[in-house]
């Protein structure tokens, strides 16, 4: 049962959340794989796996590895193309209680510019993230997420062609990510998600070879949370849009260094794998510290460890 | 879910662990899994997946070998340990039809051919178990599997208990002189698994292996998992981790 | 006692070191603080703390903060200077049993010229390493370790008033590591170091603030491991020149997976803060690990995990 | 180096333990700290500082306060752990001199004041030993300190035992009629050494204080946990932890 609580209501560039814990794309699939597990009552949203134009059936095996404090993954955004998308899994997405986002990836502008146009019809999705930082497959837009120039045309095509929040999902990999930030926001993204994985390695000393086929990964859980919490807080003072931090989060503590830093919404990805009960934990979490604080909305906490 | 250890009996690298769990325990198939982690801590970083040996009477039993860092870890738990468990996952064996099972094993792959026979015996299908290993040691769960009714032929490489050589060789034997058909259920060794295909193909006999990958959500969400299976990827722990032999691609 | 075992010796742009194992910069002082906690003689070499022209005092406190599998610093390279370290500092350095290399640092590039020219007529220095990457301090010569152009401009002014061994020590926080590495090679870089630390943050939930003065530190420890390593197979595949890994060693096996990725030796940093016996059981692990494989020496390994 | 737990007592939120460490125990002063790591993990990421609380007989002691993991972990430990430790660290008290002591610990803080009592009583100088505390709870190593032949006066701010009110006042009651040379050493919370400084120089009173800092390192190489020091950054951990009270910097 939907909980309602307004205190941790968040409006992230025109999606509206119950609280501001959100599921990240490709870490709880369509929804339905995780019910059983998750009570999506609990948390505020989810950002569906990304779709590519056609269905990819991702890279080689092995495709994870464990690491201090994280994981790699290069699965290759294995997806069933936007097709089946709509046709399979979004009507199962249209019953879910929180808000449903889709993310989009690409290799080509034109790639990401027809998916997003096949969703715009569809009903019940609240709101787009554009993955222009996948660092695994060539097709997941990773050169998008390092330019500003290519980065802001792509996102004024996607303005074009959606009416929808517009969310784009930035890369750490980056020498300085407000350029990048910046231009998102002037092509007229509604908001930025910071941040995707960092790439990383593992050798196989048994195998004397990278232990991923994919050669490298990227690096996700509490091994990346400073390094995350560090450019929300620099792309929080960058730019006017909400921004949604993401990196390593398993507890209400950990969102709240992100909401302390700017971020309006937190997106919990590594964190459901180790133990599916965090995303609701976390949203619980952050309910308890504004009791205890005697504060009657988490938007009093946006910003508020900034100096 | 919270689940306490209740006893730890060791045998050689071995395990046997029973824990108070009783959701799960009515909830388990023979041939599910159920992923552990030893509560706190980053290491190891994900959970762990275990078959399920054995479940009733509000306990599940987990038949643990210890490798690296996290089943030494589950190996040595004493008991009143907590662990935290996400499970039943993953697919189980068919327990339809009424043809006699032959349940193959290896090492700890013998796991759920336990609960896999019970379920079958109480149903009164015949239940023959092959139990293999490297060495004596290796041959598990061999009294629990006889006192179900199951006839057990064991066999050691080294020659020190049973049979000498592969499981497979007395598998191809008593395939050799069926005469209805048989099905068979596997786990272990990759080799051995393979091997059990080719002699189901050759011998006509219906045949379901239990699969291993590395797990990073166990949930079917990470889509980390995967095997080839009739040349697509489909994932261990939510498509499988039994699939028909038949389907699964060996060499991708 | 200096065990000799030619197996494990390497020489790495010029230095030659009994094994693989250098203690990095900033994290055994000038050597004399870990006497009594790690024998020298078992470790190839030590790489000094940075030293700029005038003595730094560092940054205000906090300077340091724990996170998952690593740690943030942000000392601020608090060093007694170029004089006090020749006059100080040198003297008990050159008594080491190990290779010791002087680390430079500075805000502007005549600044490094200066520290390398009073450095240069000083005995018992086997090499040094030009840190163009601390991300604490505008001192650190940050912007050398973020433009090919300017890298290369001081890497050439370094060379020509030095003939010692000179490596360089890369940030990782850039978009693309590889046109860094090859404009120190080309600019006469004889090693290269990969990496620094990565940028970070933490909040500090009861003040509601940055925990460090400095707002943000540098991640170092297991948690950048996989981040170093995949900077380290890059690097080694783009350059001639010997690359050194670095980030997050603690045992034989995470320097095997450097050495497997490309690197002749390795630095290790906050290993030696949890546990001083480290540094000399990695350089024992490697020297079991050849004996097992029945290998003469380590170099066969040097890149052998490349595909 | 290894050390093996041999008893665990508790105490509210304190324990008090004792470890096998020979070697430690030989060369450790008052005033001096261990850094302690229980084996395996990343949880705490550092070592954590404790201040040896005696030593001796090949045995070491600490008195632990459980606040976050790394000390709850430690507080709870069981008999016959073996945990790693880099130590003795530091500089300790002044031994030297003849003047009466008087030591002054808050919560954890006596823990140091037990070995420093120990050894100036074996030295025959008169030890006088201010305990205080939030209440009796908080009133650690009374029945110890007054086995080495010196005078206890407690404090507790909520008047549950001894003085009402802060450790400080006794103190200064003390030193208002002291009519010979005193020197102090003191260890507890930050406003208590604060409060120690302002009347050791009130009173003219030669004055020593243990600090804290986070420590990364805890071997001086860091430079990660500096206190300012008359204008200048020193090391807690390899320049101090104790350090002249009037030449601490209380405001940087
Ligand atoms: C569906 C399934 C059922 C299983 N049932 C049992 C069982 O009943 N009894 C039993 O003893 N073991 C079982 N295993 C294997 C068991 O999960 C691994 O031995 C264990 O995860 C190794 O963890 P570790 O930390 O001890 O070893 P590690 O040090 O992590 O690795 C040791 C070896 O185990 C492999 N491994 C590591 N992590 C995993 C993982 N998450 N999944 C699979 N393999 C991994 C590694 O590739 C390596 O070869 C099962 C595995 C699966 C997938
Ligand atoms: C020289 C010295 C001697 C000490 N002696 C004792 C003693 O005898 N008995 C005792 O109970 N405690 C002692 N402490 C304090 C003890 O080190 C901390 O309580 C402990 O490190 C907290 O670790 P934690 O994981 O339990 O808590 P955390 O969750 O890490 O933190 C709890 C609190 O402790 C502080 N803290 C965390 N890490 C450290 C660290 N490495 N050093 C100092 N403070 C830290 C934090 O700022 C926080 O306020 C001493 C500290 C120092 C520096
Ligand atoms: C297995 C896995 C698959 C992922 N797939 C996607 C994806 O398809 N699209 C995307 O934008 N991000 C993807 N990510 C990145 C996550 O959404 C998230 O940004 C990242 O993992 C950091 O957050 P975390 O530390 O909480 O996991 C994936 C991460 C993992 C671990
Ligand atoms: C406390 C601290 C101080 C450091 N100071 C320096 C420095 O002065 N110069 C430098 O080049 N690197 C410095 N570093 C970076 C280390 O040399 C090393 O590159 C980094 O910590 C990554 O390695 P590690 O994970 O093994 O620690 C410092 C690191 C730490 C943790
Ligand atoms: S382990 Fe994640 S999909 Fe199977
Ligand atoms: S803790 Fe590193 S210098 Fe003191």
């Amino acid at each position: 049962m939907r909980k309602s609580n307004s205190a941790l209501q968040v409006n992230v560039g025109g999606v509206k959340l119950a609280n501001p814990v959100i599921l990240a794309s490709g870490t709880c699939g369509y929804g339905t794989e995780l019910e059983g597990w998750l009570d999506f009552n609990t948390i505020g949203g989810l950002v569906a796996k990304s779709i590519t134009l056609s269905p990819r059936t991702g890279n080689a095996m092995p495709r994870v590895v464990e690491c201090a404090s994280g994981m790699l993954n290069a699965i290759g955004l294995a997806n069933v193309g936007v097709e089946a998308f709509c046709r399979e899994k979004l009507p199962a997405l249209r019953k879910c209680p929180c808000a449903v986002l889709a993310n989009v990836a690409g290799s080509r502008a034109e790639e990401y510019i027809h998916v997003i146009q096949r969703l715009e019809k569809q009903p019940g999705i609240a709101g787009l993230e554009l993955n222009v930082s996948c660092p695994n497959v060539h097709a997941g837009g990773i050169e998008f997420g390092r330019d500003p120039k290519v980065l802001a045309k792509l996102v004024s095509a996607a303005r074009r062609v959606t009416r929808r929040p517009l969310w784009i999902k930035l890369s750490p990999n980056v020498t300085d990510i407000v350029p990048l930030a910046k231009a998102a926001e002037a092509a007229g993204a509604d908001a930025l998600t910071v941040a995707n994985t960092l790439v990383g390695m593992r050798m196989d000393l048994a195998r004397h070879r990278p232990v991923l086929a994919n050669l490298t990964g990227g690096l996700s859980g509490p091994a990346i949370k400073p390094v995350a919490l560090a450019l929300v807080y620099k792309v929080a003072g960058a730019v006017k849009i909400p921004v949604v931090g993401c990196g390593g989060i398993e507890t209400a503590g950990d969102a709240l260094e992100f909401i302390l830093a700017g971020a309006t919404a937190v997106q919990i990805g590594t964190g459901t794998f180790r133990d599916p009960g965090i995303p609701g934990r976390v949203a619980a979490g952050l309910r308890t510290y504004l009791a205890h604080r005697r504060l009657h909305s988490i938007l009093d906490l946006v910003g508020a460890g900034r100096v | 879910m919270h689940a306490e250890l209740i006893s730890n009996r060791h045998f050689g690298p071995y395990a046997h662990l029973t824990f108070s769990a009783p959701a799960l325990a009515r909830r388990a198939k023979p041939g599910q899994f159920v992923e552990i982690r030893l509560t706190g801590g980053n290491a190891p970083f994900w959970r762990r997946p275990f078959s399920i040996c054995r479940a009733g009477s509000g306990r599940v039993e987990f038949l643990i070998k210890a490798r690296g860092r996290g089943s030494q870890l589950l190996a040595q738990a004493a008991p009143k340990t907590m662990v935290d468990m996400v499970g039943p996952l993953g697919n189980g064996f068919t327990l339809a039809g009424k043809q006699p099972r032959l349940l193959v094993g290896g090492g700890y792959g013998i796991a759920p051919m336990l609960f896999l026979a019970q379920q079958l015996r109480a149903k009164n299908i015949p239940v023959e178990v092959f139990i293999g290993g490297r060495c004596g040691d290796d041959l598990l769960l061999r009294r629990e599997m006889k006192l179900t009714g199951a006839r057990v032929t064991c066999s050691t490489e080294d020659g020190s208990y049973g049979h000498t050589g592969r499981v497979t060789e007395p598998l191809e034997a008593r395939l050799k002189q069926a005469k209805a058909p048989v099905r068979i259920a596997a786990c272990g060794p990759h080799a051995m698994l393979k091997a059990v295909t080719r002699l189901a193909a050759h011998y006509r006999a219906e045949a379901e292996v239990s699969l291993e990958e590395v797990m990073a959500c166990g949930l079917g969400v990470c889509n980390g998992c995967v095997v080839k299976i009739k040349g697509e990827y489909q994932r261990v722990c939510k498509d499988g981790p039994v699939f028909q032999a038949k389907d699964v691609d060996w060499h991708a």
